[in-house]
């Protein structure tokens, strides 16, 4: 073997570099991965707990410029890793980065997810193959189950979403086929239906998107609160397969990161990931 | 209960990767490898299994699983897969999984959660018969889907219901750990994942290494052996044997070679091509290290 | 969830140790205290509970308590003890337990047994409701002697009959950490015992330290941090705060003091006289220092 | 607080040292706690692992005795500490000893004592306030349970005895307060009873004494199987309070510990505490 190779493996690589365009890597502007870490930042409260799992980019960047704006007191756990309020040094595509061990604390991740299961979470991010109006996240089978049209990854953590006080979805692709009507399989269950007499669980809170940012009414049903920067209404229903309940009055714009903000997640996005989360 | 070592010496646990895996039965109960999503995985243990042809009754597929479970389900070793999460993470779906299942297999997918999973494991370690679980699963499809993993309990303190999930007692276990001694007290340099309480439960563990340290240097510093020698059947140290995954403080993962994995394992072909380039072909690790390194792919389809 | 500190600022959570104990109500449902036998465990804040006559329901001495367990006892604090082992190991056995339980005593005693004890700890912290336990009890006198503790339960994958304890959560943990940042993030120096998995399963800890060390010092080696600062509702600095238990890695525990506790405490007169010169007496730890110091005995019966 | 108590606390104090007389210091011979310390080793076999928990001199010496002479690929855990392997540097008194972590791994104690629950312990040691004929310990109460005439500490891990493929006990009070025809309460379960139709389980394998070493017969009765050196089996019989089962033929004298065994014991045993171990 090469020393060459060798150190390339040492030193590590960026997978997300791989692919990126030159444009993607264009770092001046506001991206839509900044308005949707800022959106996270601004739903979280000081103090908070979180518990982020795979594919962890969007909610670490939100918890940490949250960290460092907000909500100094809040704690983030980064999945895999086990790292406690990681610094992000720097913000790493996988959640079992080795970068998230520049860290408070490192725990085992079966203590992890039981920490969590045991209900220490207050805020839980997860996400789905397929999101529906009453917010169940399907990460399991589109299809039959016996013989499905496509085969997700499986249920992972967001099953037990409900432990958590309260849980945030979040997805880099906003299309029809991710937000459909009813999901195929629940990994993770939503509000429930009226048939569910009795049920007195709550489902998600919020819904993070590259177009949109979604809450839900008090019947559980998904709801517009505000639409990107350069984002039309009309945009978001055209990618929805159901739909949505809007907000009264126009359709706000979400906030765009301010400079401050900005500046803080360039302190930690040293590789830009966040710039190169388009909407799909 | 261990020995080894001749009379009077205390045994060192240090074996060759073909000689390791040789111990292994031509069939295991079941198996879990160590490791999380593309990190700490002892994917040179993984290949000498693929390469000995070791059949496995029930394969652990968590906490989360990634190019382990591709080339034993696709490699057709495994009878049935106890599904937490099989993929790559930011870098896609895992395509032979996709494939098997998608086209239909007699592989038998049982569909499970990891944190019932790592419970199970956690019950298994301690000699539990069961563990039932904390409330929340109930409005899922996992407990419908699942009949066989998740039963219905009442719990004999107040009477409620839930449900629990059956100890878990992996007869194999393969995990990584950077470096150890030659008796098998293992150090994780970084995350140590589920894989100290894997190689707690664990029947057997075979611990794959970066490197091995004296045991006059685990004595220094006892406090960061992640997996006690008591637990450990054989020592392997190969040098970057997590590739293409990571081995945290080593090495990163190498996400050109996965995402080219990704790309030649969509179909039949291009994974049969890839297990003989890389899993089959190369005689050894160095060899396998040459054949990744020269980014040939041009022979896989 | 945990808030501190001025707008914008993390917060401290680092307290006097009047001011910590002050933040518990007047009755607690349940206490832990950390350490084992005459090791880590956190005295300054026991001996503080007592000052403040602070009460809890249940008390549970696992997986081994001494000096703690004695004065909480004698001191009436506390309602009714879960019995896993109260003792000085080979100094001896527990005076002020041996007097209560021969005499008779309206603290309510639970025969049980530290292994079911940590179980249910495990279970507490996951969110289990509650834990079967290993087959092996069934003839001993447990189960029957503590019905209550002890419940019958089938294993719902093969119908097999055993026994299982109820998940334990202890409203109020208190444990010592050699040292710890300011927010809460503790590091075992030497034997964590079952401190941290008590500090994961406790709905609110107290943890005492040697000494402080900055953050920057935690963030330079998170793996040793054996308390992650989310848990931990506050951090109290004392010197010598597990006098006369040991400290790892700090100091041993005071045999001399110990034995002579023990002698002292073997009379109703002796442990009120001990209570005064010791825990109600000293105004602060640095006048409880003072007082072991001077080993001056003579006015204890 | 002055310099010199802060130094005697710092360096720690020897307990036992406390109570000790010139006498007792005396180390030059061989005194019952290296019988004691050898018999075990002798008993123990090479690849075993052994849990040991409070109170553990004489097993923690004789399994280090027993690494450092036949048994190089044994495994034992110092209860408490948690502890793996330690090399006794020195020898110490209590269980939880920080001497106990010059060792190769340090597991939190509730690891220790959920692997041996697990079945991970090839040896188990233990002891009691009472033992009986069938092997059966009490360490809770002496006397009626509710209202005892002795209230012993509890049970600690002995109750799951059984997990272990065998346990050996032992005590340095050989007199009939301790060995009693039927233990009060049951916490460490001995050899089955007639009555005991379809139990399996099989009791202690070995009981080893300031006096004797002591086996069990294929029945579950106790019996001797050989006196210490200057011990007479009339004086193990005046010291037991129910009738011994006995070898066939004349009671053989417990091995005395080799000169090299004795060499082994005094590189660790600092302190001479095996020395200060007389009947009681």
């Amino acid at each position: 073997m090469s020393d060459d190779y060798k150190a390339k493996l040492r030193a590590g690589s960026d997978p997300l570099v791989f692919f990126k365009s030159d444009d993607e890597l264009e770092r001046s502007g506001i991206a839509r991965g900044h308005i949707m870490a800022a959106a996270v930042s601004h739903a979280l409260r000081d103090g908070e707990t979180l518990f982020i799992g795979a594919n962890p980019l969007i909610p670490l960047a939100g918890a940490r410029l949250a960290q460092l704006t907000h909500a100094p007191n809040l704690t983030m756990i980064a999945g895999a890793s086990g790292g406690v309020n990681p610094l992000l040094d720097p913000l790493a595509p996988s959640s079992g980065d080795y970068a998230n061990l520049v860290a408070e604390a490192v725990l085992p991740f079966h203590e992890v997810l039981m920490m969590f299961m045991g209900g220490h979470g207050d805020v839980f991010f997860a996400g789905g193959l397929q999101i529906d109006r009453r917010g169940n996240c399907n990460l399991a089978t589109v299809g039959k189950h016996d013989m499905p049209v496509l085969r997700g990854p499986g249920s992972a953590g967001i099953p037990w979403a409900s432990r958590a006080r309260r849980t945030i979805l979040y997805t880099t692709a906003h299309n029809k086929r991710v937000f459909v009507p009813s999901v195929d399989f629940v990994s993770l269950a939503g509000w429930p239906t009226e048939s569910e007499v009795g049920i007195v669980s709550r489902g998600p809170e919020l819904v993070i998107t590259p177009l949109a940012v979604l809450d839900f009414t008090a019947d559980g049903v998904m709801r517009l609160v505000s639409v990107h920067s350069g984002v039309s209404p009309q945009e978001v229903a055209d990618n929805t397969s159901f739909e949505l309940a809007m907000p009264t009055g126009e359709v706000p714009t979400t906030a765009q990161p301010t400079d401050l903000e900005m500046r803080h997640m360039r302190t930690f996005d040293l590789d830009g990931l966040l710039s190169i989360i388009v909407p799909v | 209960m261990t020995t080894g070592g001749a009379d009077g010496a205390r045994g060192s646990k240090v074996l060759g990767i073909e000689e390791a895996i040789g111990l292994l039965p031509a069939h295991s109960e079941s198996l879990w490898v160590g490791g999380m999503h593309m990190h700490n995985v002892p994917m040179a243990l993984v290949r000498e299994c693929i390469r000995q042809e070791k059949r496995f009754g029930t394969f652990y597929a968590g906490p989360s699983s990634s190019l382990a479970a591709e080339l034993l389900m696709g490699a057709r070793l495994v009878e049935r897969v106890v599904v937490g999460y099989i993929g790559f993470e930011q870098l896609g779906l895992a395509p032979v999984f996709r494939r098997l299942v998608e086209k239909g297999t007699d592989i038998q997918i049982i569909e499970a959660d990891p944190g019932s999973m790592l419970l199970g494991l956690q019950a298994g370690m301690a000699g539990q018969p069961f563990a039932p679980l904390p409330p929340g699963l109930e409005r899922t499809s996992l407990p419908s889907t699942s009949p066989g993993f998740y039963q219905g309990v009442s719990d004999p303190f107040t009477g409620a219901l839930g449900l629990a999930v059956a100890a878990i007692k992996p007869s194999v276990a393969l995990v990584h750990c950077q470096q150890a001694d030659e008796y098998g007290n293992g150090i994780f340099k970084g995350s140590m994942f589920s894989d100290h309480l894997l190689a707690l439960a664990a029947d057997r563990v075979f611990m794959q290494v970066e490197g091995l340290i004296s045991n006059d240097q685990i004595l220094k510093y006892p406090l960061q052996t992640g997996v006690p020698a008591m637990r450990v059947s054989a020592v392997v140290p190969v040098l970057f044997g997590c590739h293409p995954c990571s081995s945290h403080r080593y090495y990163n993962y190498d996400d050109v070679h996965l995402r080219l994995y990704m790309a030649a394992a969509s179909s039949d072909a291009g994974f049969a091509d890839y297990v003989k380039k890389f899993v089959t072909g190369p005689e050894d690790q160095e060899e396998y290290m040459r054949r990744v390194q020269n980014q040939d792919w041009s022979s896989i389809q």
